[in-house]
């Protein structure tokens, strides 16, 4: 029986010890389900003669260190690899595994560019965006003004839910008018000032959308500004500070990636298929995202 | 004539030409935006330059004395947290407050230290600092935000009148850093050790006690500027302040402070955060798109710079 | 001291007139925003002919220099070569007319090696493109041997040099050239005596070659020794001009200060009762050992050594820079504890420093600040600086001193040198010191300047500051100090009351451990 | 006795105290963790510090000459996205390559140029080029990766007999600036104006044409850093290289290069570089949690410095 939060039961272990390396980060509250996963899937596995060893690749997300990761890795000879990889430069190491006769299993978020890897399980960056934008767009009835901040400009991960939403919008309800994007660097202060001068601008605007780090700062811009009620936030992720605004009500639509499950799941299955080469159901497996509103929050 | 006397005494400083420069970035904007000049927006740039404004001052100062800070961003982080996490457990604000200021104040001194004792190079030793606090920070929390408020939250979003309480303190301090870096002793001894070090020593500074002093001093107002920026989010996240750093001495050293010592103004440094801010408000004001934004933002830094250069002409470096 | 060093002979028996002057200016005007530094001055320099430029401090040696070698621009006047006008816009046009410039302030370049500094601009190739090391080294060898500084090691990297050692690279740099217009500016300040005979010999070398040599000093001694024709310069004019044998140290100086100016010794009589200052054998584990020494209230106390001796690291330990390892320091029957210099200036000890530049002033800050640093914590009690004793303080040294400056806001960087050590003098003496150190304290400083600061330092002693003055020049010991200690290689070769002191006693003391 | 003599010269280098710390990490990590030692462990580690290594010689001699380059990170990202660019849209390798490569020299020149020219502190004008070199980069690619391969992917990623190509890259270049820095007429003159300028430049070397060539340089490594970093990931993503520019100069620093110029060696940073991938690996091999990571990284760059700082004693400053 999987743990609690899981759906992927282990089979039977014929091979004798399998070790498996889980590579993620560590930046901020979204990656603690993450952790928690993968400690799970240990406990789990341990009953298996299996551990999932977490490497904890540091607080800056890059490629090179995803690519540092995974040869770290392959150099201490893991069986199996489970990797949130993000970046599109991360195609070739995971290619190169692969080859060595290492399976890697990508979670949460992977580049547009196509790799070997085993399987993904994640929400997909642009649907989720879309997801978000059918959200806005109905939260909007259909027009108004939607201000929308970014996290890095350029990161592929926060283009794609953007344009995912924008994209959506432009062509579905074309009365909704776009103000932005704005940079902010995933900072919470930022965000803050962004919505505060955005207000200044366009008194009209009636929704936020923040596509990654610190939507909670452009909630509590809202509150300062004393427009809870007539403007809302939209972002990404359940995190403590996000939940508060959920139910205050300047926050009115989170959308959470169910990040304990990918974790958790994906250990189990890399390990079947170390085990018994059962492969995962799919190439690609979609989790496709809660939309957390206040109604959830109370 | 004595105005233009003045004008021309006024174009001879350094931080004449970033005054221009905000000048005309204003003027620009008056015209472009209709929202520019209403005194809310103006406030909001205000309060928006007020956290890189005040940790700016201690960071003048240090530079001015020769030395760097780069903690500046991590100290931010440590401090709100340690604040937020002691008003959490003790439940009461003001041991939080004063441990959060406590905290700055202490890894401030802990630069001087590595810096006087140790005779670490203060670009590694802060660097090492940056480190090590910001690690401290998530070890505190768990890389989980905790919740901030009360008075903290006053001075970080409340206003006074309609003006941002943290414009307010950033004006208060700026007065005070200014009439302490022009008119005391300890003031004057820090251009002087910042200008020439052995002299200075010989003729009687304390070397050590005033570089301790001006580490100690950018600690303090780091964990000041921390507490504001999470009172104003009412969160205090162990990553808050990050890359700070950069924004900070790019302020100080657009304000016409040398980055080798011993010359630089507090008016000028105020000018430079402001002229950060400002661009920040240009760009959503005008909406100005995504990508040109990053663009603007490096050329108006080099023009603001390059028009004292260019005035100076071939005087000397 | 120099005198027995350099002998007056060998002077150049060619007549200018004989010759067509190498350069030629006429009319040169220089001035600095209203400040006239130079008014319309004519000079002519021959080849074969060393010519002494003299003058106070600020009267415009340097620029008029600087003018001919083409690191500053004249106002107006104009230059000829060989008879053809020229006008150099840049030193490095300069360098490749055939001009040398040794600088008055020292510019080796620390991070590299000696014949690195001396091929700096110019460094020979291999084939492959490379520096030429070992050629390198050879003729730096070479150049150096030439102005007699054969014991430097070529490879040494020139910031461990001594700053006498620098300046005699400085002066091989130049000479490596092989220039037709040699600028010596003051090249000999902190060269030994030893060290002055060998670029006495240089000097003379060069001359024999043909080259034109200008040699700008303050010790007038050498001048008159070294040079063909004397040339002197006040307030920017040359008010006179002639061959070296027709004139004498007197009349020099008359022209140069506009006045005659003789320091007199005055025999005084110092109380023996107290004491100011108590050494008890005082190292420092380094460069000194066992240092016994007594000296009285209002006592002018002189510190001869040669180079090395260290006179400078005797003053840095009762000043605190540097660690007492043994003995014991008393300051007017108190231990003196010195843990730091802002100690030591607190408790009315105070220095002016060796090495004006690097040890003394403040570039960057004004004449009044840099004078008032010491005394800032003495003038106000509240944490606010008192800015009105600042002004008025400095107002009365300035009168005192004779500090020629445009204003008290003027950059100290701006000031002539000799200016620049009177206000380091005014810097220490505002602090109202009980025992004042003094380390070479007229390097650079004209003889109208000396005699000003002599005056003053004996002035204070009267009034009962005890004086402890390290200097180079037999002279200068001779004209102020009450009693001379004397150091060879860190020990106390001896202390030297006023009847005893004689230059040959002096120096055949500083050789003792030699 | 000879051998100790040498070893006594060694300690008063700069450079030794990192390489004391670089060998107490490695010889704690030798009984730590079975798999450090093994040859394809340390060629990882080669690797990973080849980038910066590169990027770092060219700052290294910036630094020596009295400068600093901020803009590394940003041109690391420009250079990678013009190739890939031209890559794609001309179907060329050659003119991709090339076009990478004269991109990072074009920035560099640009930052010589506002230097040298137009007599803007370097560290003005270098962050404003980061800032106007990432929107370009930007604006480029509209903020989407573009793939990258062929033959910069074989130096990014691929061995020669086991070793991978941009550690030899990185060690070839290594050895011509060491020689270049130390055995030719423009590499002295580069130490000469970083300890005197205007000494040096009484002495006839050309200042200006020095300086730019080191911009200059320090952006054609960039961009080969750049070309590099993104072969090995076989894209160039327009963000690439963001943040670089604090490791690249910690890097150098820590080889014992000063800040003040005029000093520092290329071996001493080669150690640096190796001594931060090495720290980067070792929290991988031992499973260091990422907040101990930070704190850790902090307290070995304060310690490798410190070592040194103390041994200097109360020498100078
Ligand atoms: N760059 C400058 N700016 C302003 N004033 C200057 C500058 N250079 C020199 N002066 C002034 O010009 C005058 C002449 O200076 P100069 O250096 O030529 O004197 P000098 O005869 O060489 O004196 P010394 O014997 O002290 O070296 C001085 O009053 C000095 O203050
Ligand atoms: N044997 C030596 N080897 C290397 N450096 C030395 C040696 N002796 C002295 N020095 C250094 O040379 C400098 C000058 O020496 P010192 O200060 O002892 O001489 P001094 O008696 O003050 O003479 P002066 O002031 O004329 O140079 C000092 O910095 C000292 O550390
Ligand atoms: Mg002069
Ligand atoms: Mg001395």
């Amino acid at each position: 029986e999987p743990p609690k939060g899981g759906t992927i039961a282990a089979v039977e272990n014929t091979k004798g010890p399998i070790k498996i390396a889980f590579l993620s980060f560590q930046n901020n509250p979204f990656w603690t389900p993450v952790t928690e996963g993968a400690a799970a899937a240990n406990g789990y596995l341990s009953n298996s003669n299996a551990t999932v060893d977490f490497v904890d690749l540091g607080n800056t997300l890059s490629a090179e260190a995803v690519v540092a990761g995974i040869e770290g890795a392959l150099a201490k000879k893991y069986d199996g690899i489970v990797v949130v990889p993000i970046f599109d430069g991360t195609a070739r190491i995971i290619n190169e595994a692969t080859e060595a006769g290492v399976p890697v299993f990508n979670i949460i978020a992977e580049g547009a560019a196509p790799s070997e890897r085993l399987a993904f399980i994640g929400q997909d960056a642009t649907s989720a965006g879309r997801q978000i934008g059918e959200y806005i767009a109905k939260r909007m009835n259909g027009k108004g003004k939607l201000g929308v901040i970014t996290g890095y400009f350029g990161a592929t991960q926060h283009t794609q839910r953007m344009n995912g939403a924008i994209d959506y919008l432009k062509t579905e309800f074309p009365e909704i008018e776009i103000v932005g994007p704005f940079e902010n660097k995933d900072k919470a202060e930022a965000a803050y000032s962004l919505t505060q001068d955005m207000m200044t601008s366009n008194p009209d605007i009636s929704m936020i959308y923040v596509t990654a780090g610190g939507p909670f700062g452009a909630a509590k811009a809202v509150k300062d500004l004393g427009l809870t009620g007539r403007v809302g936030v939209v972002g990404f992720d359940h995190t403590p500070d996000n939940m508060q605004y959920l139910k205050t009500g300047e926050m009115v639509g989170l959308l959470d990636q169910a990040p304990y499950q990918q974790a958790l799941d994906a250990s189990v299955m890399l390990y079947n298929y170390l085990v018994a080469g059962k492969e995962p159901p799919s190439k690609v497996i979609p989790v496709v995202g809660k939309l957390l509103t206040p109604a959830d929050a109370k | 004539m004595g105005g233009v006397e003045a004008i021309r005494a006024l174009g001879r400083q350094r931080e004449a030409s970033v005054l221009v420069m905000l000048a005309a970035v204003a003027i620009y904007l008056s015209f472009a935006s209709d929202y520019f000049l209403e005194p809310r927006n103006l406030l909001n740039v205000g309060r928006q330059a007020s956290v890189v404004a005040i940790v700016a001052l201690g960071q003048a100062l240090v530079i001015i004395a020769r030395g760097i800070d780069l903690s500046v961003g991590s100290v931010i982080g440590l401090s709100a947290v340690v604040a937020a996490v002691l008003m959490r457990d003790t439940g009461s604000e003001t041991v939080g407050l004063v441990a959060g200021l406590l905290t700055g104040l202490a890894c401030g001194l802990v630069n001087g230290v590595l810096y006087t004792r140790f005779r670490i190079n203060p670009f590694i030793a802060t660097l090492g600092t940056l480190s090590v606090a910001r690690g401290m920070a998530l070890l505190m929390t768990g890389g989980i935000p905790v919740t901030f408020g009360g008075f903290a939250e006053f001075v970080g979003a409340g206003r006074i009148a309609g003006i941002p309480v943290s414009l307010l303190v950033m004006i208060v301090l700026a007065v005070a850093v200014h009439i302490f870096a022009s008119q005391t002793v300890r003031g004057r001894e820090i251009y002087a050790i910042g200008d020439n070090p052995k002299a200075a020593s010989l003729a009687g500074v304390n070397l050590k006690r005033t570089r301790l002093f001006v580490f100690a001093f950018s600690g303090f107002l780091a964990g000041l500027g921390g507490l504001i920026l999470a009172g104003n989010l009412a969160s205090a996240d162990p990553n808050l302040g990050m890359g700070y750093e950069l924004d900070v001495i790019a302020a100080v050293i657009l304000g016409g402070t040398a980055l080798s010592g011993g010359r630089g103004s507090i008016v000028g440094v105020i000018i430079g955060a402001l002229l950060m801010a400002l661009l920040n408000n240009a760009f959503v004001l005008l909406g100005i798109s995504a990508y040109w934004q990053v663009v603007t933002k490096g050329l108006v830094i080099i023009f603001a710079v390059g028009l004292d250069g260019l005035q100076r002409g071939a005087e000397e470096d | 001291m120099p005198s027995d060093v350099i002998s007056p002979v060998g002077h150049s028996t060619v007549g200018s007139l004989l010759r067509a002057p190498f350069i030629s200016a006429r009319g040169i005007a220089k001035s600095f925003g209203g400040n006239h530094v130079l008014r319309s001055v004519d000079i002519d320099l021959y080849p074969g002919e060393v010519v002494g430029l003299l003058g106070e401090n600020g009267a415009g040696k340097s620029t008029l220099m600087q003018i001919l070698s083409g690191g500053l621009q004249a106002d107006a006047g104009s230059i000829e070569m060989h008879g053809k006008p020229i006008c150099f816009l840049s030193v490095a046009e300069g360098i490749a007319a055939g001009v040398s410039f040794v600088h008055q302030e020292l510019s080796v370049i620390g991070a590299l090696s000696v014949a690195e500094n001396l091929h700096l601009g110019r460094m020979p190739k291999t084939k492959l493109g490379f520096v030429d090391g070992s050629a390198m080294r050879t003729a730096a060898g070479r150049i150096l041997a030439r102005v007699g500084a054969s014991n430097i090691d070529p490879l040494r990297e020139a910031g461990t040099l001594r700053a006498g050692e620098q300046q005699l690279v400085e002066i091989a740099r130049a000479a490596a050239r092989d220039p037709s217009l040699l600028i010596l500016d003051e090249p000999t300040s902190s060269l030994t005596p030893h060290e002055v005979e060998g670029f006495t010999a240089y000097v003379r070398e060069a001359r024999n070659r043909g080259a034109a040599i200008v040699f700008i000093t303050h010790r007038l001694e050498e001048a008159l020794a070294l040079c063909d024709r004397i040339v002197v310069l006040r307030n920017g004019s040359i008010v006179s001009e002639g061959p070296a044998r027709e004139t004498s140290r007197e009349q020099i100086v008359t022209d140069m200060t506009g006045k005659p100016a003789i320091y007199e010794h005055r025999p005084r009589h110092i109380p023996a009762t107290e004491i100011a200052l108590k050494l008890e054998n005082v190292s420092d584990g380094r460069h000194l050992h066992e240092v016994d020494l007594e000296v009285r209230k209002g006592e002018i106390f002189g510190l001869f050594g040669l180079v090395g001796a260290g006179r400078t690291e005797l003053l840095d330990l009762i000043h605190g820079v540097r660690k007492l390892k043994s003995g014991e320091i008393k300051l007017f029957g108190e231990k003196h504890v010195v843990r730091d210099p802002s100690v030591s200036v607190r408790s009315g000890v105070v220095i002016v420093p060796e090495g004006r530049k690097t040890a003394g002033i403040l570039p960057l800050h004004s004449v009044r600040d840099n004078a008032s640093i010491s005394s800032l914590r003495r003038f106000s009690r509240s944490p606010f600086k008192n800015s009105s004793r600042e002004k008025q303080r400095m107002e009365e040294f300035r009168a005192s001193l004779g500090i020629r400056m445009a204003s008290d806001d003027q950059r100290i960087s701006t000031l002539s040198g000799g200016n620049q050590q009177k206000v380091i003098f005014a810097r220490a003496l505002m602090a109202n010191p009980r025992l004042l150190l003094l380390d070479e304290p007229t390097h650079g400083v004209d003889v109208g300047a000396k005699v000003d600061l002599y005056s003053i330092i004996a002035r204070e002693a009267e009034h009962g500051l005890t004086v402890v003055m390290a200097s180079s020049e037999v002279p200068e010991i001779l004209a102020l100090c009450d009693r001379v200690a004397v150091l060879s290689k860190g020990r106390l070769a001896g202390v030297l009351s006023r009847n005893e002191m004689t230059e040959d006693h002096i120096l055949t003391m500083a050789f003792r451990e030699h």
